[in-house]
């Protein structure tokens, strides 16, 4: 096991791994902006540099100054955390280059997985379903055909877009024709590039990740997360299992382990699929890294995630068998973020005056805010998650209520997504698991 | 803003005989005036957690961590020198006082400097980086010793401009 | 800003000699002159926090609750009759002012008490249970209605003593 | 299930049991004193009625004004705790008299238990083995016939005795006349009459107990707790399961199922025994309400014990199968008391001015503490429980003292048993499972 970590993040993540280093003997050395000198990974770390001003750019992501920090601390190892550096293989290889270990995968698992067609490319070689879809589309005639071969609905979207826009939907084939010469049209106007082309329209999929854990041979799954409630692509609640049948979890798990295998993946890694009502799944990618809502998966199996990227990383090689790791129960996150939920997520920053956190059966909190902690804007708003397990999820969305209700995050003009997460779980829709990636828009709005 | 605070503030205004005080942040403004009004002057209640700091060990420091009345780098405070200009690291990395291991320092105490000499090395990622003075004048103290690893924006000279 | 942040500020001012403070934030101001120890004013802080309690229904009560905030049992203020003395519940139960669904009342407002005299009863356990008078004097206000259910401690009545 | 429950306790299990409460959808009412009204459990529970002074005879112990309270609330059901009113009879067949269910054992059960020598009786009945010993003593013969059965060493007690004054231990058969004279002679001068009997002294053992849930039919066993870390036969550190050999611990919970069958329990209890050297056991006691340190047991097992409290007594039968409970991983408790462990335990009370409990995986704090609360000096000194769970005892180890690491529970003068756990959880015949009740006199003072 490695002597010494530098911890290259920040917030509740950077306190995740000081945590999981100090179980594991490992001394944690905090890299931190000058904005995030007093918080609390920095003062519960066994030591603590200051890698630049409050700027990201500057500090989080200042390669130069984060690899001499290892260098001066002697630091064996580096965790990334999410985010940040945790995703750039050229990062990997620098501090590889100066004999600091690098927790997460290969660079060469990164740069397969790091753009979306080569991660479908990927897919396609190891036998795991994409959404089908077409390259650059050349003619109308071409777009017809396809979308006979695909099945409606089917969605056009432009080659340089990205975030929704250009993006446009066909039921029938009766208006493809016009749909394409629009699409083609609005592309060229928003991004300068006409190129389009077409893919199956899953309608109200629900989001589905599978956790893999690998050493670079061996690969195992800890079954799923539905991570359906979003709002614009950020994920607010997540859950596991997902109330997916018995043999489309099965399919889906399979076919993670198999992707993953397929490019002996080693560490942490999550891949992400959406799910249609009749229970197909398509894999979109996979995110080589922890991630924010890990610790449902840590819940329901009793496994450590962040102890065992230590441990593979180390080259302890996976211990764990696929037979031992058993979905127990259910277990729900709620990201407490500050945002005025009723001014359209508008962040909110401050200092926090109070702060209780829930406690008793069943209830965890990671999070690295205290009483006198003043949120920095330089950042992301997430102050801190909430998670509860429970025998199944009824009793867990129940746990939340409860847990949610006796929490206070409380300062000075301070709003957080807490009243959200109260109404998402009274919701009716919500409540009988009929949950899809538009829920907040469709369900939550009024 | 809270009492504890402004208790700070009031203290420190005793502490420093200032008769009246106003504060304006993005936040609140405060304003304080004390029997004989004279002077205005704005406290210090920084300095007041600085002080608790010091009593920490380094190397307790987790099991002892309270975060609200820790302040996190442990900078020398410029006050030895009232009037003096830090120069800091601008970079993480190891400081050296000289050019080479056989050579003279840069810089010593009592040495004049400009605006834009090389006053240090810091050495990270295998490169030697020459840090220059930010301002002219004369070097006072030198904080940090030969060899010594440092941090972003540590303390490393304090200089008398001139 | 609570009643206890307001006091410690005061009692800092006192301890410091202050006579004038103004504290403004987004959520509050507040304004304080102890000129030559007589004048003492204090600005809305208090109603904020009064005005934020009576926002709170009781049944959502535990969904905000913010314990550094809240006062425990709702006592209506002596301060409406100044000098008043009130009689509280020795015992949990029901609160009744009459002997008999068909009886007068023991005692209404006006009416002068005697130390001893029996003024209503609780009902607890099913047994009656007959309240006297801790002081003589007119009964001012009576605050509890008749059937209500009270708990330890709880005023009934306000008595100025004579 | 019941519609409002009346919490006839303080501290951190009325906040436990308002928990339960709200996740079973109980409206709670919690009872107090004047000096509790600015308490957790009192500002979270649906209700609170204020019940006497400070004092806990005039409170706690008022049965009247909490039964009036029930009266007046509507409850149609009252938790008692532990402690104050959990193992009166009369009480609960008071409240029964007046409609409202006792959330515990029958009375018939907590008389059959309430004293050691009925309890003793009925061990012997169901075939329960418990600590071999005589009757008063006639005469030394008599002791020495016994002895010689029973086998050395024996302990002499004094039968109007306790608290340890006027015992004798015994190895050999040719000290035994002159101390039974001596015993004899030390109870007449201690307590006015010289009976004394002789029972086998169990060296160095462990105190195991076991959990069970009964609906007075059926009974299941929650596995066993180890509460061998005790200071004057006060717990401070449990742990879940104990390190008894599996075929100690399954003749422990059976033996602790036949008993409860015998007398067909209801509710949750625990069994008390003494384990030796040998692995033979002991039954001692059995405690008729929910303890301390039933979070150690929830941990390892999954089951909301309280939740199973209040479904037992709400008529709805166990629900739970003994093969679907199953010991999974280690779990281990903290009792945080305001006791300064430097001082021989003197309680410490004030104000407590920081608070900040440790979180992250695998990590349970119950507490009412928040900042600001003032430590009331009219009850026990129990602050809050920190409870790890891992995936076996050394894990769970190295988990609690970084969770301790990072706990901080500070004001004027406060001291807190914090840094004593951090010296058992550090000394190395805890950490090798080398722990008897006389652990902390043994092993932890110098």
């Amino acid at each position: 096991m490695f002597k010494k970590v530098l911890i290259a993040n920040r917030g509740e993540i950077a306190l995740r791994i000081v945590r999981a280093a100090r179980e594991l003997g490992v001394r944690s050395v905090v890299v931190h902006s000058e904005a995030d000198a007093d918080s609390l990974p920095v003062l519960l770390a066994d030591e603590a540099i200051c890698i630049g001003p409050a700027s990201a750019q500057q500090s989080y992501l200042n390669i130069p100054n984060i690899l001499s920090a290892a260098i001066i601390s002697g630091a064996d190892a580096i965790h990334p955390g999410y985010g940040f550096l945790a995703e750039n293989a050229q990062f990997a290889e620098m501090i590889a280059e100066h004999g600091v270990t690098f927790i997460g995968p290969t660079p060469e698992n990164m740069r397969m997985l790091g753009d979306k067609a080569t991660a479908r490319r990927i897919a396609r070689e190891a036998g795991v379903p994409v959404v089908p879809g077409t390259d650059a589309l050349e003619s109308v005639a071409e777009a017809l055909a396809a979308a006979a071969q695909i099945g409606y609905p089917v969605i056009l979207k432009a080659s340089a877009g990205g975030g929704g826009r250009g993006m446009r939907v066909v039921h029938t084939p009766d208006g493809l024709e016009n749909a394409v010469l629009q699409a083609k049209e609005e592309a060229r106007a928003a991004f300068g590039n006409p190129e389009i082309y077409l893919e199956k329209y899953v309608e109200e999929p629900k989001h589905v990740e599978v956790q893999v854990l690998g050493d670079g041979k061996k690969v195992v799954h800890l079954w799923e997360r539905d991570c359906s409630i979003q709002r614009r692509h950020q994920k607010l609640l997540e859950e596991a299992p997902s109330t997916l049948p018995q043999e489309v979890r099965r399919g889906l798990t399979g076919a993670a382990v198999k992707l993953a295998k397929h490019i002996n993946y080693q560490s942490a890694g999550t891949l992400e699929f959406l799910v249609d009502r009749e229970g197909n799944y398509y894999f979109i990618e996979m995110n080589t890294r922890i991630q924010v809502e890990h610790p449902v998966t840590e819940m329901i199996t009793g496994v450590d995630l962040v102890a065992e990227q230590f441990r593979i990383a180390a080259g302890e090689g996976l211990r764990l068998k696929q037979k031992d790791i058993i979905s127990r129960g259910h277990a729900i996150e709620a990201r407490i973020n500050a945002e005025d939920p009723d001014r359209n997520f508008r962040p909110s920053i401050g200092k926090v005056e109070t702060v209780l956190w829930p406690g008793g059966t069943g209830v965890r909190v990671d999070s690295h805010l205290y009483t006198g902690y003043e949120i920095p804007s330089h950042y992301d708003s997430l102050l801190g998650k909430v998670i509860v397990w429970a025998e199944d999820r009824q009793a867990a969305i129940k746990r939340m209520q409860r847990a949610l209700g006796e929490a206070v995050v409380d300062g000075p003009g301070l709003k957080t997504t807490i009243p959200f997460h109260k109404k998402v779980l009274d919701n009716a829709f919500f409540r009988r698991g009929a949950i899809y990636t538009n829920f907040i828009a469709r369900r939550m709005s009024e | 803003m809270n009492p504890k605070e402004v208790k700070a503030i009031l203290q420190a205004m005793v502490a420093t005989d200032t008769n009246e005080l106003t504060l304006e942040t993005p936040d609140y403004k405060l304003s304080v005036r004390r029997a004989a009004a004279v002077q205005q002057q704005i406290a210090q209640p920084l300095a007041v957690a600085a002080t608790q700091e010091q009593d920490v060990p380094p190397q307790t420091r987790a099991q002892t961590a309270e975060p609200q009345q820790q302040t996190p780098a442990e900078k020398p405070a410029a006050s030895d020198c009232p009037g003096c200009q830090e120069i800091t690291a601008p970079i993480v990395g190891t400081f050296y006082r000289k050019p080479a291991p056989d050579a003279e320092p840069f810089v010593n105490v009592g040495d004049r400097v400009e605006k834009g000499q090389v006053v240090c090395i810091i050495e990270a990622m295998k490169l030697f980086n020459e840090i220059e003075s930010e301002v002219s004048g004369v070097i006072k103290k030198i904080l940090v010793e030969d060899g010594e690893p440092v941090e972003y924006g540590q303390p490393l000279f304090l200089v008398e401009p001139a």
